[in-house]
């Protein structure tokens, strides 16, 4: 399947979730935060929560800013 | 100065944006003495692995992240709650930007964003226009403080309309903080002089050709600022005043000079 | 800051004048952290000893006379050499006023009066006008430092022509103080910036309501004002630039939005 | 003879000397400044210098002053 | 200048508030050259029946009716539809206050109203702050033009941001016409150097001491605003520019001077 | 307004610098409506025959010659002799400099210079600083006006020190004109406010793309500035002045409403 | 009946239509309108309008205004 | 003989008056002035006037100025 990661189509397996989304960005969890289909996905969730086909992810983290 | 449930020992708020390089950030960051710094939210770039929080947290600031780069209530109230996840802080510095050139503050859309993000729980500190009205109504909202602008981000102008300012200081029961529009030190000290309660500064530091020089001059004119208003400035006066008192001066009469009559 | 023959590392050079007591006066010179402060000379008074000029000593400032009240070039000129006599000084603030409601300076007498003292051995630092010619013929007088106002005595207005205070700072290689006009922290942070060595402040700190604090306030207006200048601020511009970075913003679809071609 | 001593008139006698008068006057020499007829006269000449009739004699000394 | 379907010639839109009695109105404005006058609603009063309406008649002016003490959209709307039932006119001042001591606007609510009554069809000139943002809501909104305000109603301050001003005219595809704040003739040639197309004017001209002399002098200073905007005004420079050729300048020698080489 | 001996109905002195054809000049002097133009003395120039004199007679105005050039009191005395010479006129305006750059006079050098002239019969209009001491001096000296400079020539800056100008027109019994510095009609305007008498303009004018269009904008702004002098503007209020009652405001009560008390 | 008529309570017989207070009023119709409970009353609809009871009129003309 | 015209050495005949320079020179008499050695030649005195051997001579004329 594919999804939209930070506006750019990637393909994914099926059942990926957030938390596999970011391990595999290789992205720590620190100052991170995540949003699918212009939902936030509380950290909580990031283990549990599977990313379906053609969702829009966002992933962010801090950058210097005024 | 109290914002929310914080209190704060220095009125200088930095925004971390326009650094070259995080060493010169954190070297401004301990000169400016301030405590609390801005952040912003930006998709990760797999390349360079940013350590701008471990930097900030070295320094011991209390980190605001802001919603620059929103031109809608939607998108802004949605990066503060993203950031509410990435810094586990319900602070923010609320920016609904209405124009790409000027990058001025959109009123309708700051109003209704501020009042979601009250209602959710937020700290927000919104960064608006100098209207007195829209600051008042932003404080009637629920906002924990104010944040008008002086001119645009990055404009260097200064305080384009004092008189503005000095309303929205004489109305608000929330710290009110200058942001945006500093470019030296006079213009934040004229800022606490005229009733600010703390100013938020990041061009006129960052992008200084010494910007650890500037964040000194900028932490002294803040306190300077601050200092004078408690202290009580003389009234302006239409003509001079003598500093030198005019009884007891000497006259000074030669022979030659045509006889006086005594005093 | 170098004048004459004397080093100073303070910027700011206080007036004596207007200090309701000289405790006051004592705390004032301490929290200002000046080197030098201006006297004038008047007829003895009997009944009141004066302990000034111990509490100058205590203090550890060098004392700068004045000739205040003197209209002709004539009585400067005098009072100079009385003044000499009084506090074993050739320093000399030269002041030879044109006007008695405004206090404003005699171009012609003033350049006369310089011209006479120069020669006769004083270190010369005139209260001038703001007009950039007048203070180049101070100069080429040889007057030590040339000492223009910003606004009149006591007035508290500031900087009335920051236009020709900038024109006396580009051509001056003497030093140039900014004397007269100070009304609180801010305008001796302007003065700074705009290329002056030290502001010499006597009302705007002897009537404030609290003279201590504002003598702080201003000392550190002076330092801020200063590092400032060094420190190169930013450029004015005519429209926003932004603190944030645009690259990288998020952009939020949700399912129910019109798709978006992708970036 | 008369003097005049700062603006008003006074008696003096003959042959006064300026460091006379200021003993008279009980002003210590310190910060003092002594003009006669618009001439400084040095601290080291009171001793010496002789007040004459009429004289105009100031007498100053530091006062506050911007 | 084009407002909705209607070409003025006059720049310059009257007020009637504040003058003394109808006869120096009906002078002021046959003086003023307008062709377009301001009038509020208010309860009927038996004991004084106004002859307002016919005064006006006699000059020949159109009536732009005002929405004046409307705190509130759902107010002004109504307002605006009596106005339209009492003077056969679709045209509307609109004002939405939001604070009584200093009579600024409330955007978000003036924001509303102003949609209401374009979608009523009304021709809607809103009465604004100096928020080039809100500016262009109101416009994009479909108001037939936009009326910043200088500074507050009646307090002859003039502008206090002409940067806003500026960025305002820059912007605006509709005519931009200063309302409030004018004091004298200065301020109203300014605005229009600015780039206003037209300056409504109210206190400065009925509560002059003379306001038909007045009225006459703001007639003139708008009509030299106007045309010094179009001629092109010389740019600023930082020094002088002389304005007599030095070239051909005589030297005059005298046998005793100094021998000076021929040029 | 009365110069030495004689009355002007125009209140605008017309320079005739940077004019850049002839034709442009006739055009600008006769819309401009001056009654009075300054001209310069230079080496003359064999090849092109000027005709300056005639096209100013054609105009019918009075010329008033200038000593443009002069660094010397000396210099500037002998040029207003070949002046008096060449156009048969004992006035002047007295223009002696004192830096190159900025065009500035030399305060010392135009007293010197004046009081000569005085002494030699000639109707002297020095051209000045802002220093209010040197302008009564000049009119003590015996000069028929006193021309204060609003900033240097051609800079276009408008009055740079508008306090010292109100000073100089205070205490002024001669006319006050503004020389120099005017860059469009609202600093013209502005002037006359402030009190000057009339306003001479050359650069403005001259130099502007449309010198016509611009000669009548000057000469409006002007009579403008005169008029509302004499008009007598409101006063400056820190808050708003309703141009509207507030009594008979309606009230809007729909039966949901919930129910207010009866006034 | 009683109705508010520009804030102050005023007797109505039944029936009176705005038409009928406008005369009694003696207001001309010229630059006049007239809201009932928070509602314009077109020009048109003055003569069949019937004012209620306890109806909040607001009868209004022109004064000047900036 | 050499005089000094405007700043440009000239040769000159012997007992050439100013008015003869002027001629030389075709130059009107309107709007015009003349200097010898820093003094102003009244009109009057311009056929009378001998530029002497050396003079430092200066003709002007009206110009456009501010």
């Amino acid at each position: 399947m594919t999804i939209v990661l930070n506006g750019e189509p990637r393909a994914l397996q099926d059942g990926t979730t957030v938390a596999d989304l970011l391990r595999a960005l290789e992205v720590g969890e620190r100052g991170v935060a995540v949003a699918v289909d212009a939902e936030v996905v509380p950290r909580g969730a990031w283990e549990s929560f599977v990313v379906g086909d053609g969702a829009h992810v966002e992933v962010v983290h801090a950058v210097q800013g005024g | 100065m109290r914002i929310g449930d914080r209190d704060f020992g220095s009125r200088l708020i930095l925004g971390t944006g326009g650094f070259p390089r995080l060493e010169t950030l954190a070297a401004a960051v301990r000169e400016s003495g301030t405590e609390m710094v801005t952040v912003a939210l930006r998709r990760i770039d797999p390349g360079a692995r940013g350590s701008l929080v471990d930097v900030l947290e070295d320094c011991g600031v209390a980190v605001l992240p802001n919603t620059a780069g929103c031109y809608t209530a939607r998108d802004a109230v949605l990066t503060a709650r993203l950031a509410r996840e990435a810094f586990a802080t319900d602070w923010v510095k609320l920016e609904v930007i209405g124009d790409e050139r000027t990058l001025l503050p959109d009123a309708p859309e700051l109003l209704v964003a501020a009042e979601e993000l009250v209602a959710d729980g937020f700290t927000v500190l919104p960064y608006t226009t100098d209207d007195p009205v829209l600051a008042r109504r932003l404080e009637d909202a629920g906002c924990a403080a104010v944040m008008p602008l002086g001119s645009p981000i990055g404009s260097g102008h200064g305080i384009n309309n004092p008189y503005n300012l000095r309303l929205i200081v004489e109305q608000a029961s929330v710290p009110v903080i200058l942001d945006a529009g500093v470019g030296t030190a006079s213009d934040a000290a004229l800022a606490m002089e005229l009733g600010c309660d703390a100013v938020l500064c990041a061009s006129a530091i960052s992008r200084a050709q010494d910007p650890v020089a500037m964040a000194r001059a900028i932490r002294l004119a803040v306190a300077a600022g601050l200092l004078a208003r408690g202290a009580g400035r003389i009234a302006r006066r239409t003509y001079a005043q003598a500093s030198t008192p005019e009884e007891g001066t000497p006259e000074f009469v030669h022979p030659s000079d045509p006889a006086r009559p005594l005093a």
